[in-house]
């Protein structure tokens, strides 16, 4: 019984390799997903005939698979690690990063060691910088995700983040925290900020495109595209579309600032 | 010819079973082959006994997961396992029979809720309720007590149903005739009857809590610190694995694969504790 | 001090309806929320037409599609392989060294996290045999974890059918091989499947480890090759990143209606099996 | 002796595991009568009945020394198919056991398993066999329904039924009617009498009554021992060994 079904599923397995092989496949951070399937969408009504398949599984799983080549685009919303520079990178657009409170926190603005003494688990309550008297819920992204790394690098330099901070996964799941928690502080990308959230001014600078692209706002980190080796054929006429000033168009819309390398500047 | 087809279908059947053998072995090899080395260039001390969790620097130590794991699921069997109990005793004696047909299904249609869908409940409801009544920030080893709680109900409420249905009826109606109450009959007759069997749904529910995943992931707010109150934030090792595994590469990714050889190794005692409790009855 | 017996049988009667109560009251909360935020979102186009904008809009037809295949792939390899592992267990030998072994590996696979089970597929069944992100990666992943499930249920439900059937059996001349087919399996039938809509259950639900193995896209599946998103996997998506609470409600609603279905049918047919005997 | 032999059981030895359950059993069972075999429990009645279609080789630590001839032939012998001889040599349980399934299915179980009667064959069988014990009137117009569903005493004749729908030569019966009502016995014994002109019958009977109702000979086993044999009424009449008068009086047992 069960042998016949492993003889067919066999046969169904080899009948179909062949087809799915006509798909681009592109991998990686889940914070870049959501950006590459409009890319993808979009890119598929004007080209009918070319299929592009975008999964999650994290920037560093993204880049092994670009690497061993199970997929032919892998995405990064971290910079490319030492060892990983013999790839072919390209930055298809630039994240803000902010802040975020509820709303109904007083807090308007904070500066950049307040940030860093409230992630080190030196500042706990809020009266310290200038809020009402009540304990801080810090909110950070996982090890190893690109958000975190990015915050890392630009907010902590050499201090940690303390082990005390709650980990959530997701941009997402952040924001929802933070809208439910009134003593709650998180950072986010800057294209998800809705109003069920409060985007902090950073040392009095409001995160804007603007701001980040004439480098006053100083939290921002690359998305990227990498592929081994210069890409070719359908993958080089996708990061062409995601380079185009359409392309860039479609990031912009969603709340990217768009690349240095792209034809929207 | 009749011979050589028993003898046949003997030897397809001990193939079939040798599966659950053979995949074990497969898991195990290839999780051990990747962890190993970095709990050889740790430690096994350093690793297990460390506090501190800081891949980026270089920093193993995934003690506070093994409290966190150990208190929420403690958690979750001091809440769920007699509510399950009572359950199942309710469903395979109490219950009337209309009852019984629509609680049934129902069960069986807890099970197959996505353990996402408990966790966004939890976010929605648990997490709040207990930030706003009970202090902290709400992601907590309670609200991850209380979600694995639920979630491993249909588990041992249906396996504990089936074994308690399954005994003869002969049992209850001795019992009854000798002038025992319908409480004592369960609770000195059919329970202790049961016994193996409950066991094993136990096992099997708190197996699902210890390897929970995502809706712990969305409920206990994962902080690296050892919890002082059952308030605070804890991580557990699943969730270790679960929320860095996607960005993780390298050493940090091996990590997390030693991980899964403490968490897979605290289950195979467990389970060989289980079973030895369960032969020696 | 001692309670007496009619004391003791009412608080324990009380209590056990209480948590029977409670747990009903749980379980519809849960169960009414998520239907009432998601039903108004189901319509046919939610349905039937692929997901858009990122899920945003359109409906959720490859995600329906993907999560039926891989949970038949799973269920297809699985159950033969539970149900004879069960057989192989209670009727070809004693308790001995290798069933203690085989009952060894099948419990210590049930405890396995899922998402352990998630890093085996993916490095086993998605880079190892070559198979990409696939329902088939995904399905055969699901498959291993819901083997114990079926196993354990199976072997329960083989072991609580009366010896005296097996006797009868072979006192009417049937060899082995029919006695279990003709009599043990048939009075077993309720248990296992029982065992089987458990693990439907957990295929539907499961996300960490068909995430890592089946993948993540919105396009419709065309192969059991194709990798696919579930909808366990589109709501996390949708849900957790906050793209879209009204389709991840939908998604949602949609998942529970899809488990009730499965349920109510499989005991309709079981009911149908059985009455012929009961 | 008066008539031949359908079975013969010569030094018969039963263990289990370590334990002797039956000594040293001599008995002739004629054909075409209804053989009793009475004693209290644990004299090893159970396990002789197991022994003569060799259902004992299914309880694990079952050992068997001596021999059964069953009409002349060893049923030991490597060669003997088992299926073979259970279906020569069919048997009732004391407990009613009907498989759940229909009625019309538990008949024809036996026949089905062969798979070489054709179906109009399969259900004129089952039509002979139930008319045989007795439950055609009571069943005829509801062969469909789950057998479950008969009376305790129905449920029994269904397990003769089924027995004969084989088309035995001898039918052993374990305590048949230790779970009936007085009715439903005498409609099984009234059954097992009309019978006896086709097949050999070996009855375990669940009362000393029974066996004086209903066998042409009676054994009288104790602890494993055979105390006495020989016509019933005879046996009953002027019982040879003190012991087989105590238990027909009732002293223990």
């Amino acid at each position: 019984m069960s042998i016949m079904i492993l003889t067919i599923l066999m046969s169904m397995m080899s009948a179909c390799s062949q087809e799915s092989g006509s798909a681009t496949i592109v991998a990686g951070s889940t914070s870049v997903q959501p950006y590459a399937e409009v890319l993808a969408e979009e890119y598929m009504i004007l080209n009918s005939n070319s299929e592009i398949d975008i999964q999650g599984g994290g920037s560093s799983a993204g880049i092994t698979a670009a690497q061993t080549q199970s997929a032919d685009i892998g995405m990064s919303s971290r910079a490319l690690k030492d060892e990983e520079k013999s790839l072919w990178s390209i930055e298809i657009a630039r994240d803000g990063l902010v802040l975020i409170v509820n709303p109904k926190n007083p807090l308007e603005n904070l500066a950049l060691d307040q940030i860093r003494n409230i992630y080190t688990g030196i500042i706990t309550d809020w009266s310290q910088v200038g809020g009402s008297t009540a304990n801080i819920h810090l909110i950070a992204r996982e090890e190893g995700s690109g958000t975190r790394s990015a915050f890392t690098e630009l907010v902590m330099g050499e201090a940690e983040i303390t082990p005390k901070a709650i980990v959530q996964d997701s941009n997402g799941s952040v924001m929802q925290l933070v809208a439910g928690d009134p003593n709650a502080i998180g950072f986010i990308s800057l294209g998800l900020v809705n109003d069920e959230v409060k985007a902090l001014h950073l040392d009095g600078i409001e995160a804007t495109a603007e701001n980040i692209m004439n480098d006053s706002y100083k939290l921002s980190r690359p998305f990227l595209f990498v592929t081994k080796g210069e890409p070719t054929g359908l993958t080089k006429s996708f990061i062409d579309f995601t380079l185009s000033l359409e392309g860039q168009e479609l990031l912009s819309k969603e709340g990217l600032i768009p690349s240095r390398e792209g034809k929207g500047n | 010819m009749k011979k050589f087809k028993e003898n046949f279908s003997e030897r397809v059947f001990l193939l079939l079973a040798l599966s659950a053998l053979s995949v074990l072995a497969l898991i195990t090899v290839f999780i051990f082959t990747k962890g190993i080395p970095l709990i050889a260039k740790v430690g096994v001390v350093n690793f297990i006994f460390g506090m501190k969790w800081s891949p980026s620097q270089g920093s193993y130590g995934i003690f506070p997961m093994i409290v966190g794991t150990i208190s929420v699921t403690l958690g979750a069997a001091i809440i769920g396992i007699p509510i399950a109990i009572c359950c199942s005793i309710f469903l395979a004696e109490f219950a009337p029979a209309t009852l019984r047909n629509i609680f049934r299904p129902a069960i069986q249609l807890l099970a197959g809720i996505p353990s996402v869908v408990y966790g966004f409940w939890g976010v929605l409801f648990i997490v709040p309720m207990i930030r706003n009544y009970l202090g902290g920030p709400g992601l907590s080893i309670l609200a991850g007590s209380i979600i694995l709680a639920i979630m491993i109900l249909p588990t041992i409420i249906s396996i504990t149903e089936v074994t308690i249905l399954a005994l003869p009826r002969h049992y209850k109606d001795g019992a009854l005739a000798l002038g025992l109450t319908h409480w004592q009959t369960i609770r000195h007759l059919l329970l202790p009857a049961a016994k193996s069997g409950i066991v094993a749904a136990i096992i099997l529910g708190l197996g699902r809590a210890v390897g929970e995943t995502m809706a712990v992931i969305m409920v206990v707010g994962n902080a690296v610190a050892l919890p002082e109150t059952i308030l605070d934030p804890v991580r557990t090792m699943t969730t270790n694995i679960g929320i860095e595994m996607g960005y993780a590469s390298g050493e940090h990714q091996q990590a997390l694969f030693a991980t899964g050889i403490v968490l897979f190794i605290i289950i195979m005692i467990m389970n060989a504790t289980a079973q030895y409790i369960t032969r020696k009855k | 001090m001692r309670i007496d017996a009619q004391t003791s049988q009412k608080i324990a009667k009380t209590l056990i309806w209480t948590a029977a109560l409670f747990v009903i009251v749980v379980l519809f909360s849960i169960i009414i929320y998520i239907l009432i935020k998601g039903i108004p979102m189901i319509s046919w186009q939610f349905l039937t037409e692929i997901p858009r904008n990122m899920g945003r809009s359109g409906g959720i037809s490859s995600s329906i599609v993907g999560t039926l295949l891989v949970t038949a792939v799973a269920v297809i390899v699985a159950t033969p392989f539970g149900i004879g592992t069960a057989i192989y267990l209670t009727e070809y030998t004693r308790e001995g060294r290798v069933t203690r072994i085989i009952r060894f590996s099948a419990e210590s696979l049930a405890g396995i996290p899922s998402i352990v089970y998630g890093l085996f597929g993916f490095i086993f069944f998605v880079i190892y045999l070559k198979m990409g992100w696939s329902i088939l990666s995904g399905g055969l992943t699901m498959a291993i974890m819901i083997l114990p499930t079926i196993i354990r249920t199976s072997e329960e439900a083989i072991r609580t059918v009366p010896n005296l059937y097996r006797e009868v059996g072979f006192s009417l001349g049937a060899t082995k091989w029919q006695a279990i087919t003709k009599t043990v399996l048939p009075s077993a039938l309720p248990g296992i499947v029982n065992g089987v809509i458990l693990s439907i259950g957990r295929c539907v639900a499961e996300t960490a480890a068909v995430m890592l193995t089946a993948g993540s896209t919105l396009r419709m599946p065309i192969s059991l090759l194709s990798p696919t998103r579930t909808m366990a996997v589109h709501f996390y998506i949708l849900a957790r990143e906050g793209i879209s609470m009204e389709n991840a409600y939908g998604t949602a609603a949609l998942l529970i209606i899809l488990i009730l279905l499965i349920n109510v049918g499989f005991n309709m047919l079981v009911n149908r099996f059985v009455s012929k005997g009961r | 002796m008066i008539q031949q032999s359908k079975i013969v059981i010569k030094d018969l030895n039963l263990y289990y595991h370590e334990k002797q359950v039956v000594k040293e059993l001599n008995l002739e069972i004629p054909q075409n009568e209804i053989f009793a075999i009475i004693g209290p429990s644990n004299s090893g009645i159970t396990t002789t009945l197991r022994t003569l279609n060799r259902l004992c080789d299914l309880t694990f630590g079952a050992r068997q020394e001596g021999e059964v001839l069953l009409d002349g032939k060893s049923i030991f012998n490597k060669n003997v198919n088992v299926t073979e001889l259970r279906r020569k040599v069919g048997m009732v349980f004391d407990v009613p056991t009907p498989l759940p399934m229909s009625i019309f299915d538990n008949v024809a179980f036996g026949s089905n398993l062969n798979g070489k009667k054709s179906k109009a064959e399969v259900e004129e069988g089952v039509e002979k066999a139930l008319r045989m014990s007795a439950l055609w009137d009571d069943v005829k117009d509801r062969l469909n329904t789950p057998a479950a569903r008969l009376s305790g005493g129905q449920q029994q004749r269904l397990c003769i039924a089924r027995v004969l729908a084989l088309e035995p030569e001898v039918i052993l019966l374990d305590r048949p009617c230790s779970a009936l009502d007085p009715i439903s016995t005498a409609k099984i014994e009234d059954s097992l009498i009309q019978l006896k002109e086709q097949f050999t019958i070996i009855i375990a009977p669940h009362t000393i009554q029974q066996a004086g109702r209903i066998a042409d000979r009676v054994a009288f086993m104790l602890m494993g021992d055979l105390i006495e044999q020989g016509i019933t009424h005879e046996v009953f009449s002027v019982p040879k060994d003190k012991r087989t008068n105590d238990y027909l009086t009732g002293r223990f047992g």
